[in-house]
């Protein structure tokens, strides 16, 4: 038994925080917040300078064929440090598959162009219609010729007004099943037809919606067989899934602590406070599950050891209990737990105001809660499909 | 046993709830965000006599009853009008009682919305910064009540008090103000007197609040129910799931609850008076635990969506958290529950408090 | 509006409280908890001579025409005591059924004894097959001659070892959906072929469960038509749902406060810790709502308004309210909590031990919160079947 | 990294499984409610050497690691086994460790369940009264290790000292003991030696319960489940509904983590000892409140049957209930892991420990 990620993910862990300090002040921290598109060009190819976007990738496609406990803290320092990384995260992803599933084509065409932060990949499962129900994408693609023409509406397209290219879920049939009739595109955000219109939220995160008219692809720029496309999905959902927040549930931790630490202007500190510190307590125990339970997917998946539900586990565990301490938290501190970072007397860097709109969609994207938990049931315990 | 609204009641209820669907449609809600102030709703409600309703009619009020407020009140939080309707009315009746010619009165009348208070928190968690208050509808007042100690006083001069709008969670229109008692401040009552009189508009601005908590809970649900009925995924109504149809009908029970109990405090104001603070605070609390979990319930039924800025239930969810919270949260006033319930003496107020009124 | 129960309410809390101090000893009390069987014959014989058991009936059937908030108030005081009273409860539902959907002879016959104290009903609803699904009843009734034959098994028959009756709900057709053949029928607990075993349980009370073979009953012995008993039990359940158990959460409270503020062994009093605080307050709200729920339910029968889901709504609540209250003090007061009643060092009377052993059920007999909440989301919020 | 059990590791499970399988079935558990003691299953127990694991070589112990202690604790949870495992193990080693000569700990290798503890209660939330205090399995120990102020001291001649066994709700063998420190008691240590002792073995005994919980929570679920997928309602298995499949499927994720909470733990006894304390006061509130809600859920989803004495599951919700409020409750050792996890000095040692073992 050995619960530490070991020796080499010390060293990015050091190396990744040197990169944070040289390369992303308090100032960008604040405007990546204020931004909320969650990808930053300037940041993200100095990144790529450094290697690390294709860091986990196989020396052979350029990478550094760094382990899977490196990626994550790669990934953990860059969330909890407030780094825009979904771009990152899913041009690593994006890679991957090109390198396993693409035609010598993508290999040479987009992989390398990845690896040196040139372009980057929007992910586009999501539709108006079809949420938690992704095997219902209804965005259609049709043969014409040789090329193939897009329509339809793709909704929550993270980072598609930043990205070229959307990696996108489409209906190539409905004969069968609805699971048995989905292939995957790469679809260019500047390709006649494409609009791409912002979502704002909650949260401060900018989503996009895309619509697609008669939008022309070549037949090479599919990726994988044609009505094959939902283990590709399932794929990548299971990878979002086996993460969870448990980076962002150390920062608030963290930053709760230091709060409640410090001497308040009536000279006492809250943490003297019997029920503060309970909720520092149950605070901290629900961010230390979050992590082992990430770290027990990456594990795992290190091992080569089937995930089962474990990454759904990881996800709803860490959404739900975050979404818990966010909102306990917010009504133990009173009034100025509502100011936003900068206002005059907020808390803790405005992180009770910010962690109680940004959670509530932790139990949604990627995989509802719902979805989750049925997942669970069926194959942990065996019960019979509850949907 | 009468669980029913009078006439008049009804009447109040529906003036208030059709104006509000014309004037304040979630769209003007929107256009307030940045200020958390509408003076052109306002205006609305002055016009309905909302500025004077709780005052005597000495005061050229209209001497209507807390009951009356609070279905007023339940109504705005249905419509999320951003209007001080609550403050004007609990500092109003405050300053009828004890100051009777005040020209801040004058003011009321007239429609400004001159006054508001520093509603005190004798259990806070963590300390506040001495002589300094988050004031709701801080922006705005010219005047704000305190209680400093057992000294009741009006701190004048709202300019030169307040630092700025600062911006939060749920568009309070808050503002930090200095609440020394400087040239401009004037006292309005000290000792027993002064405590007693601001524990009491404590207890009327928390049982208001928690109507209008009860209105954002009740309108909250109306839209996570229509959504869940109409939104399909997987081939039926996502409503058709226990995990989605439960939570709701939880909340619906819970709803229910939080009106009754509000209700009951308001009557209990004339007809049961022993019981009114413990049953304002219970509704509060109640009210703001429903209201809380109601809009978050009905957000993550909108699945992603309830997310997006441009749906109305995410304005629920946050401003049925940033209400409660400028009443210092439940966990806070729970404590005020538990005093209210029992004679910290260990007489026999308890037994005779929580059987209720028969 | 207006929270008063009224002036004759006022009075049967008077009456019965004097009613219990003169015939209802703290032994009793505690000798009624050990046995659990929730009926004693004595007892039930003094409220009979007092005229309380047929206190809701009309004057015409010997009735004292009490309103409903007199019935409501005769409970509540009665279930807060400890007094055994369930007896009581289904004697009163029982002869109102009779009354209204009886025959001749079943008013003749049984009514005037169970005002007189001298029978007493159990309900025969449940099954080992069919809990929540009280409609999939199996037990079957079938014609034999002018007689019925009854063959089966019944669960949960509380106080079927001290009734002379079970009020029972058989299967008479298996044509049509579940709920189109069911019929009731009167079975006296001595008729040949009638086996009751005692079920006990972990909150210490006594039910049964209840064997039949070949069980032969007159027609004369069957209660509404043949097929239609679907609404009779409905009925039943539509009472029982509409009740709660405020009562018991009026007691848990004033127990819970009255330890509270009594002073330790070390000087201190509970009160003085703000997390008893959180609690009593937390608690006492629970009950407050459960009250007016309670109290709504009995207002709107009393108009003669529909219920609708109301009645489901009181249960629900204060069902899990109370499970939650019992499941939050254990944790907080420590391992004393954990000591029954009249173990030395027992705490609030051995409250907190009782509710949590009781508590859990509170959930499940009469309707389970899962069916309750799926009827109000149904009824009040127009949702689809959720079943 | 490595999350999995080694081959000995895998051996001392399945050893004590297989053992208490035959050995403690769940009818075993029922035979022995009344005095929560098997003395049958205990002499299994030390058989297989449970009573010295944890002692080192010196005292004819077999310096077994917190780890292997935990996984018996595991086992012994699943099968709910009465007998005083973790006792005997957390006051044998604070006594091998002050005491090696201690004639109590010759007791204790020939097997007998001669000595208890008093676990510290410095954030209990009411007083107990003083030099008194409710013993697990103190209806049989000989003496009992407590702490008073900063003597760490041993109480002999049990029977002299207990006023007899308690009822309780999870039948936990408790006693009252007086802990006076008269002639029948000797000093084990004062000063900061005292108090670190006995914070450690504090730390020991919430470990080992929260192994103990984990296994209950387990088993608990196992029951659970396998109810749902048989109890047919509505013409189909009950865990097809998502009312009750989702609170067990949830479940199921709160044990994975509990039992990794309690690895990890023990794994920092040795490998990361600065958190060791932390976490094990962790592990603790966590596994008591998964094997609470889990026993509760699983009890809930059995409908009536699950109040029944003749099923299982009620015997596991009683008694994750009971050994969670032996240790004085998870609200109470929130204080314990917030203290554990941050400097009251606010210096950086918050930073650290939370960041994990990484």
């Amino acid at each position: 038994m050995d619960f530490r990620l070991g020796e080499k993910a010390e060293d990015v862990k050091r190396e990744i925080r040197a990169f944070l300090e040289e390369h992303f002040s308090e100032a960008d921290r604040k405007e990546a917040a204020e931004d909320g598109g969650g990808h930053d060009w300037d940041l993200y190819r100095k990144l790529a300078a450094g290697g690390w976007v294709s860091a986990g990738w196989p020396k052979e496609f350029g990478g550094q064929d760094r382990n899977p406990y490196e990626t994550l803290t790669l990934y953990w320092e860059l969330c909890k440090a407030g780094f825009p990384w979904i771009g990152l995260l899913n041009n690593g992803f994006i890679g991957h598959t090109l390198m396993v599933m693409g035609t010598d084509f993508h290999r040479e065409e987009f992989v390398p162009k990845i690896a040196a932060g040139e372009i980057a990949f929007a992910l586009g499962y999501s539709e108006p219609g079809s949420g938690s129900d992704v095997a219902n994408a209804r965005v259609a693609a049709t043969p014409d010729g040789d090329d193939w023409l897009i329509n339809g509406e793709k909704m929550w397209t993270t980072t598609a007004h930043t990205a070229q290219y959307i990696f996108m879920l489409t209906r190539t049939s409905t004969q069968d099943r609805p699971h048995r009739g989905l292939t995957l595109f790469l679809v260019p955000t500047d390709a006649e037809g494409v609009e791409i219109t912002a979502i704002h939220t909650m949260g401060g995160e900018r989503s996009n919606g895309v619509s697609l008219s008669n939008v022309r692809i070549p037949d090479s720029y599919r990726v994988g067989e044609v009505d094959k496309g939902w283990s590709v999905v399932r794929f990548a959902l299971g990878l979002e899934q086996a993460m969870g927040y448990a980076d962002l549930q150390e920062r608030f931790i963290q930053n709760a602590g230091a709060w409640a630490l410090e001497t308040g202007a009536d000279g006492r500190r809250p943490f003297e406070d019997s029920r503060i510190k309970e909720q520092l307590g149950q605070t901290a125990i629900h961010a230390e599950v979050s992590r082992l339970l990430r770290h027990r997917s990456t594990w795992l998946a290190a091992e080569g050891k089937d995930l089962a539900a474990k990454g759904a586990m990881t996800k709803s565990f860490s959404g739900t209990s975050y979404l818990d301490d966010a909102q306990s938290w917010m009504d133990l501190v009173g009034p100025a737990g509502l100011l936003k970072e900068d206002e005059d007397g907020a808390l803790a860097e405005g992180n009770f105001d910010e962690a109680f709109r940004q959670t509530p969609v932790n139990t949604i994207y990627g995989g509802t809660v719902e979805i989750l938990r049925s997942l669970i049931a069926e194959v942990e315990l065996g019960l019979p499909k509850s949907r | 046993m009468d669980l029913s609204l009078d006439e008049s009641q009804q009447i109040l209820v529906d003036t208030f709830s059709e104006m509000l669907e014309k004037e304040c449609p979630t769209t003007h809600v929107r256009d307030c965000e940045e200020t958390g102030f509408s003076s052109v709703l306002w205006n609305q409600y002055c016009e309905l006599g909302a500025n004077i309703m709780g005052l005597p009619e000495a005061n050229e009020g209209l001497e209507m009853s807390l009951l009356d407020l609070g279905l007023v009140a339940n109504e705005s939080g249905k419509a999320l009008a951003p209007v001080p309707f609550i403050e004007v009315a609990v500092a109003g009746r405050l300053l009828a009682k004890l100051s009777p010619d005040d020209t801040l009165l004058g003011a009321l009348t007239e429609g400004k919305p001159a006054v508001s208070l520093a509603i005190p928190r004798p259990n806070a968690i963590f300390g506040t910064s001495g002589g300094r208050a988050l004031i709701p509808f801080g922006t705005l007042a010219d005047a704000a009540i305190a209680l400093d100690g057992d000294t009741l006083f009006v701190a004048e001069n709202g300019d030169a008090r307040r630092s700025g709008h600062v911006r939060d969670l749920g568009s309070s229109a808050l503002a930090h103000w200095r609440l020394d008692r400087d040239a401009d401040s004037r006292v309005l009552a000290s000792g027993p007197d002064a405590t007693d009189a601001m524990r009491r508009a404590d207890a009327e601005w928390k049982l208001l609040a928690g109507f209008w908590l009860t209105g954002i809970a009740r309108r909250a649900l109306a839209i996570g129910s229509d959504y869940a009925r109409e939104r399909i995924q997987f081939g039926v109504p996502i409503g058709g799931f226990q995990a989605i149809a439960h939570p709701l009908a939880e909340n619906a029970i819970r709803i229910d609850g939080a009106e009754l109990l509000c209700w009951e405090a308001a009557w209990a104001d004339t007809e049961d008076p022993e019981r009114f603070e413990m049953l304002a605070s219970m509704a509060f609390v109640w009210a703001s635990q429903t209201a809380i979990r109601t809009s978050d319930i009905s957000l993550h039924t909108h699945g992603g969506y309830g997310f997006s800025t441009e749906y109305d239930i995410q304005m629920f969810y946050r401003r049925a958290r940033a209400l409660s919270s400028v009443g210092g949260g439940s966990q806070e006033e729970l404590q005020t529950v538990a005093e209210r319930c029992f004679d910290s003496d260990g007489s026999g107020k308890a037994a005779s408090l929580l059987g209720g009124a028969n």
